[in-house]
């Protein structure tokens, strides 16, 4: 254990904590643009310097490790004047098309330019540097007039998906960011998990599916519907409707990954092929024999639906025994749907054969 | 160059230059400058030949074809771009621009009718600036394909650029 | 670390990056065993390229080389196990030399296998459907736990036999009794306590018979035995072999309820049709495949009438219960008034012993979920099992000898058929391909080629093939792609008008009934 | 050649190089040593060397050895060609382009006078 | 046979021309010492200047002539014949005119270092520059080579070696002066089974060419003092990255690795030792930063050139995360003599506070460019004058950049500065890589440093916020000054960035990349303000007004 001071407190944390690390468990907050706490330290956009005892010259807190009675001060008003410098900086190259993200207009680095009180309208880029919208990917928004070269795309696709998708490409005023070899994103067989739009601090990565629906009014967390891995996610929901998926770095068994179908392929809940009344084929209202092919749908109320499903059950089973019916139950539904399937074949039928896709 | 740029030569070369280095995380530059070498650019169908290769995890990452262009475009001998048959190199640094730099690049431009960059419709040259080549004693400074010539004026560079077909 | 029969970073793409990181960040050694070069084998140490059908070749392969070279954990199998000695026999057959031939895959590679997965320690072996899918799963399951017996690698972390389940409630359904065989939690029906148990508790005489899988219920009214089908969420002539088959029998049957969110296939049927809902749409829990048991939480209101299926469920019992021949005494929980799914889970927590910590209360104030089982409130859970002791007492060794696959390709179907699912897509698709931005990236069902195949197919530059088996024939485009070997094709099932169970085998495992969706004989021809 | 595996070993290697050299410049043969560094090169130095090693071909002059070295420091006297005959003092050109390497061979190395404004200190004398 | 060539002898007279050395009669000793030079006949060979502020003022007016450095006085009208006569003619130093040195004080108290002793003639790095075949070991070999590896391997432990190089009190040659004994002890101590010796050849700061000179002339002697490093650190691996533009250097190392091995000098077991040293080059691909030693280390293991973050440094955690040694191709060649001699030997060259000797490059407006080598604490105009043979023309001087593009811009008034790692320091300037880029009176200072913020804005990494936007801000400031567009408070937003870069830059790069803007404004205040408030450029170099757009168009990479 190493033991330090921030801000006048003394701090106690393993070798190889980052001081930015160690203020945060000291409870201190130092801004920062590149540093995530899910990826590898980078100590690009300098905004989290402090001054540490014995150097000259402000230090990356980020990708600095901490050492044996250091002492660090993380805020006075020659930092906050570096700070507000690189806010500036970052925001010279940064051009907004005044499109709704999405974000309700704010992100990362527009809530510290408002902490350090920068004048937007002032500091930002004036004229646009790339066409918006450049890339054909389906989900993931690409607007690299936001992008502030943090890296945390790239770090994230490759600290979190292991893809690699994205990179650095050209240097000094020209370094940009690119997928692959300056293709597409699929081609640079980007899976669309969408860590990168995760990650992003500046909106410059965003969700294009959710672009023009606003902001959220609220997120509940649930358990994804699709594989067995069983990950966390965050529905963005407004107006009773789905609008976003985002994860959460407090998941327990996915963090902030997801998969593509996670993060994006929620759209079928409001899908119009959704099944919205109970149906029933007109033959059994009719009381007729049934029709080759089965005849046509009749929309039905619930009571008249849930009637006529019991009785043709019971009849089933009374005149053909229990074991002539067969229920299968379902792995995409809850754990009490399938108890309540397993309780029905058994108590109200009275068979055993029930079963689902376990197998296949 | 033609018989090279086939997908079975991009598929030779980059087999040859990874036999030549090996598939270290420290060959991936010598690859590349080999690469270059051989068509004067870096073709990004060799990048995906020379990936294929080394399809296995490198330290912390898997090299995909997005670092291999991520490392073209950042050094400065690297070229993504295809090139002309003769690349005039000229050096734009301090020590070449004082001693009258300025007039050489004006008249390179000029007689080339190339701006930096550039190549010519027929593809005879490419016009590259170049940070100091390191013969600042002989300044202005160009280079053209292998040959280096020093103390160039704008006088000199019609019989120097003559030189070549 | 092995990972056999699972294309992990398709199928379980989270679990994939976790993967990929463990190579990348930890060094993790990895062994990919897959007749196909999946993704995954990308970060793979080492591909053993098997041929289709060898997977038990090549563990015993493999347990004949650890053998030899004394890397067996001597300790585990002395003090935790039992029958390691026939298991030995059985290996002596199982030689280096044989299982290479029999495998297609290297001499060298199996010794290099063996090295790094017995040396390397703990060892974990993940497997998924490529590993069951067979009329051997069974016995290829036990074989992965024969191995990592062998090598000590049960009941620590890092190490087991670690299934990755396809559906996401897979180990759900399949922990709250939607099984033939048991109750919730595993109780047996034919074991007269469990059985007494539950007619105590819902106030019902049981069935003491096995009941029938849903591989033998369906062909099972073609033979008079199934009169009726009860279906949720699920849509069998997409997702169950030899799809022209199910046609056939569906068509039959006198009564088909079917409980969708989307009509389906398997919806023209049917003869009821009810809307149930999404999972955005109801609370309750999930069990993933590591037994974790997790909050599903309602975000929305149901469209239209939609209903979630617990609701539905309710109500038809309570109307089935109230007419008709069968009768129910009153008992703890014989009745079916639930408001939510939390008493429900209260219920299940009563009657099954690995859920009886488990409550939504309990998961609403620890959201990292519970791993069952949970033996009571105040039981943290049970992350790994067999820690010191397997339920059963010792771990028992199964011998396990190759059988070969019930269809391998001839003069008439000269191609083997391999299926499985992409990363784009879900199982039978109802949901993915009611995803624009899915279906824009992968819009149509694609068969996998090898190059050389195609040359010899004479597909040159077309792009659309038929590939016929003895059970039906389906149109695609082709991939032309080295993911495949040569002599074999690889197919999904996400798109119905190209669904490769078409032309699926439904040959079974003879315990688990497992279709046997990895391997059949096709006939591919280009088309124009 | 073996390996070196102790001072004494180098200390003999470097008196039968010494020697040799020695042996050499008693002949009375004569040395033209060509600065071929980057600055050298960049003013023409290749050019030079290829005249003398043509001149002294087309004579088959068997006694003049042509030689390489490096960067003395004069970048803008370059080329930089240094002539020895025999055991006299050695005498050091710039500024040699082919005609004055031309006249080096001709009128120093076979006509033994040396091409006065040419020496270096004949340039760096003009100089200040 | 080959003998050391002496630059031809001219001399530096400087007398002491402040208001209090006026008061003493300085002016009179210099019309004396004019009429006695003239009177000699050596008008063509000595250069008459004065010097002010030298501080010392019991000794004024007092005459420094160069280039042995004697410092005489007080000096009389009267003395001025027997100066010329005695010193400039004979050469003979007159002892007992000469300043005790305890008595130097203030801003030539430096020259108490300096010896009678030739400064051309103390060649050390590049003895055998220009002397030898650099493609032949026998060459090497005759030269002295090889005998101090052969003597640490055999005769020294790796503690002796370096105790020997601390002794000598070399310090790093490519431009941070830190103490190299010092450095190959941290690494020596860290514990790691693989440790690494890089020889840093990435020598991109435009002007400097040293390191060329060195590999190219004299491979040998860098092959030999790699050996050295790695016995004395305990590493059997070593990189020496090389311009990629250094072609020659690079063939001309190879072949002297590939000697070195078949005499048994490279390689395994060593002279028959237990010491192993494979040595790789790793050609650089055309990256300005990758001089910088972290970037350096990231472009040999396969990445972009982007410096990491430091602490940790490489001599804990350098190549693949090892203890690894990263020093200057100068640096290296000092090691072999210094081993050969002695400690104590090497420090009798230089100043006190900086020992040894510095190869310099000089270039621009000068009639004679090249490479020198002078003992530390000679001074710029030592170096105009005397190595480059004066300003071209008879153009006045106005600016020399020390140190390549990253260096001081400084200004005739400092001139006298002494070039050593201290002198300088206390300048505020920086020595650098030894590169002297003397600019005459034709030059722009605004035009001089837009092509500087060019440079770097292209050759920064891109990684940090300040150097990748700061030097294209101030880029496009200086461009619109050039333009006659800049108001001027755009002054105080160049010295804004260039806080900005100095305080808060990742590397070196960033850092100095705001120097030139600095020493502009510092020294060169009125000039750039002419530009802006009188709308013209005082040297006639910049337009003037706007030729093409400021603004570049920039599309993304992407094709899509």
């Amino acid at each position: 254990m190493i033991t330090l001071k921030i801000d006048g407190k003394t701090v106690e944390v393993p070798e190889n904590t980052t001081v930015l690390r160690a203020a945060e468990a000291a409870g201190i907050t130092i801004p920062t643009l590149c540093d995530h706490p899910d990826l590898t330290p980078y100590g690009g956009c300098r905004l989290c310097v402090v001054e540490v005892k014995g150097y000259r010259l402000p230090m990356a807190s980020c990708a600095l490790p901490v050492s044996q009675d250091m002492e660090v001060i993380t805020e006075n008003p020659a930092l906050a004047e570096a700070r507000r410098g690189i806010l500036e900086l970052l925001l010279s190259d940064y051009y907004d098309q005044g499109y709704e993200d999405g974000l309700g207009g704010s992100n990362e680095l527009l809530h510290w330019a408002e902490h350090y009180h920068i004048d937007l309208e002032q500091a930002m880029a004036k004229q646009p540097r790339y066409r918006v919208d450049s890339d054909p990917n389906p989900f993931v928004w690409v607007d690299m007039n936001k992008c502030i070269l943090c890296t945390r795309c790239i770090r994230a696709c490759a600290d979190v998906q292991g893809r690699f998708v994205w990179s650095l490409a050209a240097r000094g005023a020209h370094t940009q960011v690119v997928a692959g070899a300056g293709t597409t994103m699929l081609d640079a067989r980007c899976e669309s998990c969408g860590a990168c739009v995760a990650y992003c601090p500046t909106g410059a990565l965003n969700n294009k599916m959710s672009l023009h629906l606003g902001a959220a009014d609220r997120k509940v967390t649930t358990t994804c519907t699709y594989c067995g891995v069983g990950c966390q996610l965050e529905l963005n929901v407004k107006d009773d409707k789905v609008i976003r998926v985002t994860s959460n770095s407090d998941a327990a068994v996915n963090g902030m990954r997801l998969c593509v179908k996670g993060r994006y392929g929620y759209d079928f809940i409001h899908h119009p092929d959704r099944l919205t009344q109970p149906q029933v084929r007109k033959y059994l209202l009719d009381g007729t024999p049934r029709p080759p092919g089965r005849g046509e749908w009749v929309t039905v109320d619930w009571d008249t639906a849930l009637d006529l499903t019991a009785a043709k059950l019971s009849a089933c089973r009374d005149i053909y025994g229990s074991n002539s019916l067969g229920i299968l139950c379902s792995a995409k539904c809850l754990n009490e749907e399938n108890y309540l399937f397993n309780k029905f074949a058994r108590q109200v039928i009275g068979t055993n054969n029930i079963d689902h896709c376990a197998r296949l | 160059m033609s018989a090279h740029t086939t997908d079975n030569g991009y598929k030779e070369m980059a087999r040859l230059a990874i036999e030549k280095h090996g598939t270290s995380p420290d060959a991936l530059i010598p690859i590349l400058l080999e690469v270059n070498q051989e068509y004067g650019y870096i073709p990004v169908k060799a990048l995906t030949e020379i990936k294929k290769h080394l399809n296995a995890p490198v330290g912390d990452r898997l090299i995909q074809e997005g670092h291999l262009f991520s490392l073209a475009s950042f050094y400065h001998m690297l070229s993504l771009k295809a090139r002309g048959r003769h690349i005039v190199l000229f050096c734009e640094s301090a020590p070449c621009h004082v001693t009258g730099g300025r007039a050489v690049w004006q008249a390179l431009q000029e007689q080339l009718s190339l701006s930096a960059g550039e190549t010519s419709p027929d593809g005879k040259w490419s016009l590259v600036t170049t940070s100091c080549l390191g013969a600042c004693g002989v300044g202005p400074v160009v280079v053209i394909d292998e040959d280096m010539y020093g103390n160039v004026t704008p006088e000199r560079l019609p019989e120097i650029l003559s030189r070549y077909e | 670390m092995l990972i056999i029969g699972s294309n992990t970073t398709e199928q379980h793409p989270v679990f994939g990056t976790m993967i990929r990181q463990a190579v990348m960040h930890r060094g993790v050694k990895l062994v990919v065993a897959d007749p196909r070069k999946i993704d995954i084998t990308e970060f793979a140490t080492l591909h053993l390229q098997l041929r289709p059908g060898t997977d038990i070749p090549l563990v015993n392969g493999l347990m004949n080389i650890i053998l030899e070279k004394g890397w067996e954990d001597r300790d585990f199998i002395l003090n935790r196990t039992e029958g390691f000695d026939e298991v030995r026999q059985t290996l002596e057959h199982y030689t280096p030399e044989h299982v290479a031939q029999l495998t297609g895959i290297p001499l060298e590679k199996l010794y290099e296998a063996a090295e790094i997965l017995a040396t390397n320690k703990p060892m974990a072996v993940m497997w998924a459907m490529g590993i069951t899918q067979h009329i051997v799963g069974v016995n290829n399951v036990m074989d992965l736990a024969n191995l990592q017996m062998m090598l000590g690698n049960l009941g620590v972390p890092g190490g087991g036999v670690n299934p990755l389940r396809g559906q996401n409630n897979v180990q759900g359904a399949c922990d709250m009794g939607g099984l033939p065989n048991v109750y919730s939690g595993y109780q047996n029906v034919t074991l007269d306590a469990s059985r007494e148990k539950f007619e105590a508790a819902w106030g019902a005489q049981l069935s003491q018979t096995v009941g029938m899988t849903v591989t033998e219920m369906i062909p099972g009214i073609e033979e008079d035995k199934i009169h009726a089908l009860y279906v949720l969420g699920e849509d069998p002539i997409v997702s169950d072999p030899n799809s022209s088959h199910i046609r056939k029998c569906m068509e039959e049957c006198d009564l088909v309820i079917l409980q969708e969110i989307f009509p389906s296939e398997t919806s023209p049927y049917a003869d009821i049709l009810l809307p149930g809902a999404s999972f955005a749409e109801k609370s309750g829990t999930f069990t993933n495949t590591e037994r974790r048991v997790q909050m599903v939480h309602q975000a929305i209101s149901p469209p239209g009438e939609a209903r979630p299926d617990w609701w539905i469920i309710a109500e038809i019992a309570r109307r089935v219960l109230a007419q008709g021949a069968r009768q129910v005494q009153p008992a703890p929980y014989s009745g079916w008034e639930y408001e939510n799914t939390s008493q429900i889970m209260d219920e299940v927590a009563a009657l099954t012993p690995s859920y009886a910590g488990v409550s939504h209360a309990r998961l609403e104030r620890d959201p990292a979920g519970l791993h069952w089982p949970v033996k009571d409130a105040e039981h943290p859970g049970t992350p790994i099992l067999h820690v010191g002791q397997f339920t059963r007492g010792k771990g028992h060794f199964m011998p396990v000898e190759h059988v070969p696959p019930a269809e391998l390709p001839d003069e008439a179907y000269p191609m083997l058929l391999n299926t499985g699912r992409v990363l784009y897509h879900w199982h039978g698709g109802e949901m993915t391909r009611r995803s624009a931005g899915l279906l824009e990236i992968y819009s149509h069902a694609k068969i996998e080629i090898n190059p050389e195949d195609a040359r010899m197919l004479g597909l040159n530059g077309k792009r659309r093939v038929r590939v016929s088996s003895r059970r039906g024939s389906i149109e695609a485009h082709a991939w032309i792609t080295d993911r495949v070997p040569t002599g074999m094709i690889f197919s999904n099932f996400h798109f119905p008008e190209s669904s490769a169970n078409e032309l699926t085998i439904a040959a079974l495992d003879p315990v688990a009934k497992i279709p046997e969706y990895k391997i059949c004989a096709v006939r591919v021809e280009a088309l124009d | 050649m073996t390996t070196i595996k102790s001072l004494a070993d180098l200390d003999q290697l470097r008196q039968a190089a010494l020697q040799n050299k020695q042996r050499q410049a008693e002949t009375g043969d004569a040395w033209m040593t060509v600065d071929l560094s980057t600055p050298a090169l960049a003013s023409g130095a290749s050019r030079t060397l290829k005249t003398i090693l043509d001149y002294v071909a087309a004579r088959k002059l068997e006694h003049v050895h042509v030689q390489q070295t490096a960067n003395i420091g004069y970048d803008s006297l370059e080329p930089i060609v240094r002539v020895v005959i025999g055991g006299n003092p050695e005498v050091t050109y710039g500024k040699v382009t082919e005609a004055v390497a031309e006249r080096i061979l001709t009128e120093h190395l076979l006509g033994g006078k040396v091409v006065e404004e040419y020496r270096i200190e004949q340039l760096l004398a003009q100089l200040g | 046979m080959m003998e050391v060539k002496v630059i031809n002898k001219r001399a530096l007279v400087l007398v002491s021309d402040d208001s209090e050395s006026r008061r003493l009669g300085s002016q009179e000793l210099l019309q004396a010492l004019r009429t006695e030079i003239d009177r000699c006949g050596l008008a063509n060979e000595v250069d008459l200047n004065t010097i002010v502020d030298v501080g010392a003022k019991n000794l004024l007016p007092l005459v420094i002539i160069y280039p042995e450095a004697v410092v005489y006085g007080p000096v009389h009208p009267a003395d001025a014949g027997r100066i010329v006569k005695e010193h400039l003619s004979q050469g003979r130093v007159i002892e007992e005119m000469i300043v005790p040195k305890h008595q130097l004080t203030g801003r030539i108290a430096w020259l108490a270092a300096r010896s009678g002793a030739l400064p051309a003639a103390q060649r050390i790095v590049l003895e055998r520059a220009g002397r030898i075949d650099p493609e032949s070991i026998e060459d090497y070999i005759i030269y002295d080579g090889y005998q101090a590896l052969t003597k640490a391997l055999t005769q020294m432990t790796p503690a002796q070696v370096i105790e020997e190089l601390t002794i000598s009190g070399l310090q790093g040659r490519g431009g941070a002066g830190f103490p190299t004994g010092k450095k190959w002890e941290i690494v020596a101590s860290t514990s790691g089974s693989k440790k690494y010796v890089i020889c840093n050849a990435d020598e991109s700061e435009p002007g400097t060419y040293k390191d060329r000179v060195i590999l190219e002339s004299d491979p040998h002697s860098i092959v030999e003092a790699m050996a050295l490093a790695a016995y004395a650190i305990g590493a059997d691996e070593g990189f020496i990255y090389i311009r990629g533009e250094y072609q020659l250097a690079q063939q001309r190392f190879q072949k002297a690795i590939e000697q070195a091995q078949a005499l048994g000098l490279l390689g395994e077991h060593i002279l028959g030792t237990d010491f192993s040293f494979h040595l790789h080059i790793h050609s650089g691909a055309g990256a300005y930063v990758c001089g910088e030693e972290t970037a350096l280390i990231e472009s040999i293991e396969g990445k972009r050139g982007e410096p990491r973050s430091r602490p940790p440094y490489p001599t804990t955690h350098g190549l693949w995360g090892c203890p690894t040694l990263v020093n200057n191709v100068e640096t290296l060649a000092n090691v072999p003599p210094i081993l050969r001699r002695s400690g104590e030997w090497y420090k009798k060259f230089g100043t006190p506070s900086s020992p040894g000797t510095k190869v310099y490059t000089i270039f621009g407006n000068v009639n004679l460019t090249g490479v020198f080598e002078v003992p530390m604490g000679i001074t710029l105009r030592e170096a105009i004058s005397i190595y480059a043979k004066g300003m071209k023309n008879g153009a006045a001087f106005k600016l020399a950049q020390t140190g390549g593009s990253s260096g001081s811009l400084i200004p005739a008034s400092l001139q006298d500065t002494p070039l050593d790692f201290a002198a300088t320091r206390k300048a505020g300037v920086s020595l650098g890589s030894g590169a002297l880029l003397i600019a005459d009176e034709n030059t722009c200072v605004v035009d001089l440093v837009k092509v500087l913020l060019n440079f770097f804005r292209f050759e920064s990494c891109g990684k940090c916020t300040p150097c990748r936007i700061g030097t294209q801000r101030s880029y496009e400031i200086l461009t619109r000054i050039t333009q006659g567009q800049a108001e001027l408070d755009a002054l105080d937003e160049l010295l804004k960035l260039a806080d900005q870069m100095v305080r808060l830059s990742n590397c070196g790069l960033g850092q100095t990349a705001a120097v030139p803007i600095r020493d502009m404004l510092k020294h060169f205040r009125t000039e750039v303000e002419a530009h802006i408030q009188l709308g013209v450029c005082p040297t006639g170099v910049c337009p003037m007004r706007v030729e093409a757009p400021a603004a570049e168009e920039m599309q993304p990479l992407a094709s899509a």
